[in-house]
């Protein structure tokens, strides 16, 4: 699984993407947030407030509880401020 | 039409390319947006936009093709632009051109307001000492702008 | 700034001219109106804009005015060419901008909506065989359009 | 009194534009109207239909009720095409 992250969610996780590979009981991106929260403090400051989070799986907004899967790309980023 | 970008653009020559001698088209509705020098009150020297390129591309493309489908448009044109900006600098261009200049507006606000809380790119802002940087916030209004779209199957 | 006159204009340095540096500025709204090579299902070979010298100049003055105190624009330029003018010919330009994009939109659709009811031009359309000429009609719905900006003080 | 004539009136009344004296008894815009049809049959074409006729005196829109006198300057057009 392919993960991106933009703007300060980049900088609070560290890098700018990464492929990953959950264990199985991750089937959601609340699932998948949870399990990356648990790999380390980058994580746990950058998905803080999921308030103020954006998903997009495979180059689409998603809400927190669509499923996720081996090959998605998932991309973590803040409310844009483009236009 | 979609372009992501790094360079300038030249709004006659964008919309020339976009009339294409196509006759039919009675008016023409462009929206540039720039960069100010004030960002909530504080002077900046610089802005860098990032984008997510792929989803952005694709974003833009299906946006423009909601607008083609609920307006009657003969052209339509997005250029968003990346990277490094200075106050002044052109940021995003949209034209849209009908035989009916309602239809012209409403689309061009449509679409900028969908840029402003859709479109995956972000705004890093340099303050004037060079050192302060920070990445500008979302914008209520610009939400409520956007939402008004959702509303309303058609405004013209 | 309001300008009518037979040459046809260039919208980006109408834009640079406009902007002067201004980095107060965050939108910039124009609209062209152009000649369409069908009117009401015929087709036109040319169309002559007659217009009243003087109060051509002070009707937009006065318009110009009114939209500068209805709305907070950094600048606004109207220009109307008069004379004979073909299919695909611009005939009309308005550009606002602002620091804030509602107002340069609703501005501009203002001055475009009230150029088409209240501007002393006439249009004298000639056919393809170039004997058939005939006066356009003022366009009920132009006046609908104009209407709606009398309900309201402030749209912004 | 300076009269001008655009577009259609222009054509109908068959120049664009004169100076007049109307008598004194002239005193508002439908007045003056009246007193050009008794001139000729050019302007009862013109004028035919008041309700597709404008006016504008001294280079502003007024009402037919509106007082004309020596030295203004009246124009009579269809509504207007621009834009």
């Amino acid at each position: 699984m392919k993960l991106v992250y933009f703007a300060w969610v980049r900088e609070k996780v560290g890098k700018s993407g990464e492929d990953v590979s959950p264990p199985p009981t991750v089937e959601t991106v609340t699932q998948l947030i949870d399990w990356l929260i648990a790999q380390g403090d980058n994580y746990r400051v950058a998905f803080g407030d999921m308030k103020i989070i954006r998903v997009a799986v495979n180059q689409q907004y998603v809400t927190t509880d669509t499923p996720v899967q081996p090959g998605d790309e998932v991309a973590f980023f803040p409310p844009v401020t483009g236009g | 039409m979609i372009r992501v970008q790094q360079e300038d653009f030249d709004v006659s020559r964008e919309i020339a390319s976009l009339r294409a001698g196509d006759l039919s088209i009675g008016g023409i509705c462009s929206f540039i947006g720039t960069v100010r020098e004030l960002s909530g009150g504080a002077a900046i020297s610089s802005m860098t936009l990032e984008h997510y390129p792929g989803m952005t591309e694709r974003a833009l493309s299906d946006i423009e093709a909601q607008a083609c489908a609920r307006w009657p448009l003969s052209g339509c044109l997005i250029i968003h632009r990346y990277g490094k900006l200075e106050p002044g600098d052109q940021i995003v261009l949209v034209v849209t051109a009908s035989a009916h200049r309602q239809a012209a507006f409403d689309a061009c606000q449509f679409l900028i307001d969908w840029l402003k809380t859709k479109a995956p790119f972000w705004k890093l802002e340099a303050g004037t000492d060079g050192a302060d940087k920070h990445w500008v916030e979302a914008n209520g209004s610009d939400t409520l702008a956007a939402n008004r779209w959702d509303d309303t199957q058609d405004k013209t």
